[in-house]
């Protein structure tokens, strides 16, 4: 069983992404697993959109530079990727709006025999890739049972109609594997929340991550979620820390800019030792940039946004795997060490689909901070061994729980002496180590290719996808820290040792996760960068890692 | 529980004469009868900003949230939203909630948020020693305005009532009986209410005399009728010399943000089978 | 001639500043160079203020843990003091209030003599302290004439009463450099800008920067400038930014609350090219903390505030000198790049005071971006070889400008091409490398003690005061980096070359300039961190540094 | 100059049927009808947030800032405040003005900075798909809030009546010819100028219909008069179902903010004299 892509283009309102979806799901079925890429520019109709879907037997992350099958709905789509179409690409086209050899169909007339509305000329050309690919026609049945909210009959009728202009053109050999559900990055964070006890989501939209507050929303009510979208990012966050305040465990999600307003409030949880969850999904920036393509230029900001001095939880999953896990663990740490969490992901996570085997059964279970004792005695800010105080939630009986953003003692009330002041400034600094040694026995750093190799390759992020593909092919160990603070430098070290080169890719122009290697005395012999807010493909990746390594 | 248990031992830094006293005590009574009307004294949660009017939090011994300048609003609403059971008091400054957060707070009025707002309005900023707010009057000179402001206050009242407050009165710290009242009736009150409460600060804007000349209790207005509370509201501008009304201007009953909310349901099966479902839906 | 530190102390709302620095003026006057540190909680009245003036032939920049005279307003002055007390210690004391053996003057019972307010209470003890320290009454009449706002005369008869009732006590000799100027370090920030040519000032009231705010309103007139204090603090850095826009040199103030407020209107100052100058003082966090004690904990937030990637100027100038100098350049290198620039300083240089000789006439000049060609061909972002486009105003006859928040073309037109994507953000950096040349004539690094010594002694910003006494003391060689970002490397390796012992001293509890040395390659060899609000004082540093260094 | 010269190059993106066509055509024949009588066109800035709105910025061939979410008010002002003679223009969106950012509107208007603030009230946030906003209607299932919302809208009309705002006025991009009236009147208005304009959002909530039949214009209003205005606007509240009017409801005229803040006077000497005259007094 080989690989295969296919590639769907139309204009912004088409569709594109629903249809992509579709396709990922035909494929899903007959045995492969998929990663889609969808490409749309930031407005609502009339733009170039189109989506990738890669089938392979097994997981990828990241598209290849030649698609197997072509579906364009607009002339667009030829147009802007013949660096895609080789020899044995399949063409399958509207007739009416696209000039090319292949498969053509007449939709609009399809459409209007069958009384079909425009939108679903996508079922019709999805008709017509179903055969042209030999996919069964059940297996289309199934999917667009299962997948369309409205208009089955209709749609299949016109389905079939593209289905039966089409003949078995290139067909896909079935694999075996049972379908995998197929997420996006945003809903594997969304479960993985979920999974870590999430009881509260409040966000502001924002590209990438809005996806995530409408999935949240969505499922709010049989998953027993408070989700809320107030006026503003700086009302999110510190409505977030009210929530935590009263004992609800809260996560926020935003963008660069919403996240820049936040960060009052993140000094904030820092210096009350609220926990906090914050879903950062970074854009191609800086300022409003391109808000609907990929960047991984947020990652200092995340490390050092908010005035003064806190431990902070920072992880960057590659993949919806991982970032099940990790938003799992990230609300839990956060309960445990009452620090904030921030969830790094991209346009590239956050919006992409991937075939996703449910890590829930292992993510390893992390307790809550101890609990207080109710009474006149408790202290939210106890100084203890480890700086974590034990916490309480206001309703207990006969107790008072004061929080406070002023430097403060014990109980919580203001003080501007100096010993207080260092002594908790001691507590958050055993907190953060504390955070440390939890994180231990943690999967920390993600490893792909021969660990033995002398040459690694270092990467972050949803770019893990395309390096944990290309780099052991070109003989590199991969290493992934999957948190970034804080930066488990020994484990990277030991993973790293025996390097005798080292190539970090990353998708932004200073190289951030470079600079934080380097305070921790590791150099990179070569750096692969990339900012035009694409996320790199396979072959482009491997020319460019050929370019600099010896 | 007695008098006493309300204040803690944190030392009390406000200038002497100044209005936060009579707010503290005001507060502190509203709530002591509240108890005796049946209120949960662990129930009661106070958030504050950041000025002089903040240090509530330090001085009332109830569980608080000393939170950041003009953010008290914000996260008053999800307490109360995180638990409807609580009864949620903002201690607000009024370059805290006037200035630097002035949109949660019409937000909370639009949402009819069950929270009780007071705006400790000494129209000055104190803490920061003394720069001009937006409800100081035109020509002021604070500190970063030497030659004199050169805009007049807005009329927190009428933005309030324009924003849909169930709940707008106002109090002033020279009369510590009529501000217990009001702000009795704003903890009691379902719904978002708020108190503006004119406050003396001693040493930025010292209004003592201005207040005790011009300030007067309302009497036979009719507080469900906002055609009236509009008119009472402008009668005093902040700014001109005219007679300032205190007592509740509006006041009128409407379905609450958490009552709409509701508390969210019951999952049904764990979060394990929740999380198995979605997935089962999305292969 | 040696030097010598007076304590004076009281309640707040006493004006123990006001009378620190009639002090001050006093010691200036019979030659002596100034240093003051007032150190007061962050309320109105009621807690204790006190004020450290220390006088020495040279320029000091720090507290010394002893004082020659205590002048005690209040009980606490000497309660919480005893520490500083040696045995040549004169105490002045007001007699009503404070239980000492001393001077001590029923100050009360002369006030209500004279018919004084109780605020001239200070003129009093100063009277008495200007007898007991040997300095001429006419000093005093000379000092008080031209600092005091009002009642001259009254204040006078008061200082009399206190002057005769003293004697020669611990006379102090005098010097012949003739007095300087007495200049707090937000005063010095306001002039080096007025210096550079700023317009515009807005700000909301933050410490430790909101005098600075008071003192450009105070001069708001005779300087010419603009001054306004909005609604927040997004408020204050969008209109920086339409004022910059529309051609105003424009600085905003704040401190890290507020900043964290500013960083999206950052990095839209980095993508829309716009310059603007930040000044950010420190204070002890996070969150709100101790709003009236310093820290050095806001470095890597002003390194790397607000998303995306762009390039940003960090000065962190270390006492007035630098203050005045890098504030003027900081405006004019913003200017001259088209990029923001943060003036990054703290509490005790914000609000100490520091005798000034003005370093305006050595100040290089630096020029504006070259102008634009007014006309139709006019463009925002137009692509030069060193990333710096001409600059025009709007209101340029038949010329549009464009200045734009997303990533934009020459024109300033919005684009997600890839293509325009990538040339836009190789601009920006081009102009980062541009700025790096820019600086390599300038000052940037500071330094002090035995530059051929083994033992380097690092250190930033206000620190720098302590450091450059207490290090060459010591035999180190002290290295002060001015501006943080670019981080000068290449020169900040050539000024430790030799080292063989590196300390590395800051105000903070992770070591942040350590960080930022850590990923140049330097390691340090010991580090030594306060975070209690409270500058090293000198005798205080020596120890920390002994403990440390073989 | 003639009415091409208006439009820049750009690829407009807006869907067909989208209500910014009608506002840009509107607002540029505003625009060419102000030069006619004067105006200079080199002195139009047009400041605008983030969302469909704002393209406003790409597509108009003049002076622009396309700012951040919810910030044209801070720029506008500080645009019109650094050069007075500029003709300062904001086309915000309903999320950017009165979610994001509705502070600076109020306080814009209480300032009575002289500048247009155009609102472009769709009643939803368009580019990002369809969430609701503060002036969608209760019950507005967006994808923020599959259930509905659990709010009422605010009327952003009284809103800024209630902050001081000299010139108030509602269009919809129904009714073109009037919308053209009251932004030409707005930009003629010396002082703060808000107009609410009722956009149809063809893509997620396309009020063609209810504007159609609801809308009408103001006649015999007397817009000098604050309490019928007050009354006008409360005439509908963007949730129930009554007439709508459009047109100016409220128009005065006092002292704008720049001309109190006045230019800047001439220093006295050069700038070197100064500051060496402030460290001589320092001594
Ligand atoms: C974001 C932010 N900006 C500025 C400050 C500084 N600050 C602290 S209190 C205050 C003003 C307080 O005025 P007000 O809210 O009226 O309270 P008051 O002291 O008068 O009670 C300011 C500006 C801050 N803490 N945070
Ligand atoms: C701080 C910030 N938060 C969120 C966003 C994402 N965002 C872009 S446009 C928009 C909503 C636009 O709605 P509206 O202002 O009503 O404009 P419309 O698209 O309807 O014209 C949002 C939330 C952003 N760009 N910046
Ligand atoms: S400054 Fe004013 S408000 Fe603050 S404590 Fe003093 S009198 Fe009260
Ligand atoms: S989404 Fe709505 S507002 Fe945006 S362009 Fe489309 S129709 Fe217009
Ligand atoms: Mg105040
Ligand atoms: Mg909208």
């Amino acid at each position: 069983m080989t690989e295969m892509s296919v590639l769907i283009g139309g204009r912004a309102g088409d569709g594109i992404n629903s249809a992509g979806l579709i396709i990922a799901h035909l494929l899903s079925r007959i045995g492969y697993r998929i990663y889609m890429y969808f490409d749309y520019p930031s407005l609502i109709k009339g733009g170039h959109n189109f989506a990738i879907i890669r089938a392979s037997p097994e997981m990828k992350g990241a598209c290849r530079r030649e698609v197997d099958f072509i579906l364009a709905l607009n002339q667009d789509t030829l147009d802007l990727h013949r660096d895609l179409v080789r020899d044995r690409t399949t063409v399958i086209c509207d007739s009416s709006r696209v000039k090319a050899t292949g498969i053509c169909i007449p939709i609009p007339g399809i459409l209007k025999e069958e009384g079909a509305p425009a939108v679903m000329g996508n079922s019709c050309i999805i008709g017509a890739f179903t055969r042209a690919a030999g996919i069964p026609w059940a297996v289309l049945e199934e999917v667009f049972s299962r997948h369309l909210r409205k208009g089955l009959e209709l749609n299949l009728k016109v389905a079939r109609r593209g289905y039966e202009m089409a003949s078995d053109h290139s067909v896909i050999p079935a694999g075996d594997s049972p379908a995998l559900p197929i997420l996006s990055g945003n809903e594997a964070i969304g479960l993985g929340l979920l999974h870590g006890g999430l009881d509260a989501y409040v966000a502001y939209p924002m590209t990438p991550t809005s996806n995530l507050l409408h999935f949240l929303a969505d499922i709010a009510d049989r998953a027993g979620l408070l989700v809320f979208h107030p006026e503003n990012e700086i009302a999110v966050m510190l409505m977030a820390l009210g929530l935590g305040y009263a004992g609800k465990k809260t996560a926020v999600g935003t963008s660069g800019g919403g996240f820049c307003l936040m960060t009052e409030g993140l000094s904030l949880a820092g210096a009350n030792e609220v926990p906090v969850v914050i879903v950062l999904g970074q854009r191609a920036g800086p300022s409003t940039g391109m808000p609907t393509y990929t960047g991984q230029s947020d990652l200092h900001f995340a490390l050092h946004a908010g005035q003064g001095e806190f431990p902070r939880l920072v992880v960057a999953p590659g993949d919806p795997k991982q970032a099940f896990t990790w938003s799992s663990l990230a609300l839990r740490l956060a309960w445990r060490y009452q620090v904030p969490a921030l969830i790094l992901c991209d346009k590239t996570l956050c919006e992409g689909y991937y075939s996703f085997s449910s890590p829930a059964a292992s993510v390893p279970r992390i307790d809550d901070a101890p609990a207080g004792t109710p009474g006149p005695s408790y202290r939210r800010y106890l100084l203890t061994d480890d700086g974590v105080s034990p916490l309480l939630f206001p309703g207990s009986p006969g107790t008072v729980i004061k929080v406070n953003s002023y430097t403060h003692d014990e109980a919580g009330i203001t003080t501007e002496a100096a010993e207080m002041a260092s002594l908790m400034t001691e507590k958050r600094i055993r907190k953060g180590k504390a955070l440390e040694n939890g994180l231990l026995d943690l999967p920390v750093i993600a490893q792909s290719g021969d660990t033995s190799s002398d040459k690694t390759l270092v990467c972050w992020g949803s770019t893990a996808g395309a390096c944990s593909e290309v780099g052991p092919e070109l003989g590199f160990r991969v290493i992934q820290p999957v948190v970034l603070s804080p930066f488990p430098a020994e484990k990277f070290l030991r993973a790293t040792r025996g390097t005798h080169e080292m190539v970090v890719v990353e998708e932004n122009a200073y190289g951030q996760l470079e600079m934080l290697l380097n305070r921790f005395g590791v150099r990179a012999d070569a750096s692969v960068r990339k900012y035009d807010g694409r996320p790199f493909a396979v072959e482009e990746l491997r020319a460019r890692l050929m370019e600099v390594v010896s | 529980m007695s008098a006493r248990d309300f204040i803690t031992d944190a030392q009390n830094t406000w200038c002497p004469g100044c209005g936060n006293f009579v707010i503290q005590f005001a507060l502190r009574d509203a709530i002591r009868s509240a108890i005796e009307g049946g209120l949960d004294p662990d129930s009661i949660v106070l958030v504050t900003g950041i000025g002089c009017h903040a240090k509530m939090a330090d001085y009332l011994n109830i569980n608080s949230f000393y939170s950041i300048h003009g953010r008290t609003v914000p996260v008053a609403t999800a307490i109360k939203m995180a638990d409807p059971d609580l009864q949620v008091i903002c201690c607000a400054g009024d370059g805290d909630a006037y200035a630097e957060g002035l949109d949660h707070l019409v937000f909370a009025a639009k949402r009819n948020s069950d929270i009780t707002v007071i705006v400790h309005n000494n129209r000055v900023y104190g803490l920061t020693t003394g720069q001009y707010t937006p409800t100081s009057p035109s020509g002021f000179r604070g500190r970063s305005t030497p030659g004199g402001t050169k805009e007049e206050p807005f009329n927190p009242l009428e933005i309030m009532l324009a924003s849909g407050a169930t709940f707008v009165a106002r109090g002033c710290t020279r009369k510590r009986k009529e501000l217990e009242g009001v702000i009795r009736e704003g903890i009691m009150h379902r719904g978002f209410s708020f108190i503006d409460v004119l406050q003396v600060c001693a040493s930025y804007f010292n209004q003592t005399d201005v207040y005790d000349r011009a300030v007067y209790s309302l009497e036979g207005h009719d507080a469900a009728d906002f055609d009236a509370a509009c008119r009472k509201a402008r009668e005093w501008d902040y700014n001109s010399d005219s007679p300032i009304a205190i007592g509740t201007f509006f006041r009128v009953i409407r379905p609450t943000l958490e009552e709409r909310l509701g508390v969210p349901r019951k999952k049904e099966g764990t979060t394990e089978e929740t999380i198995a479902r979605i997935l089962g839906e999305r292969k």
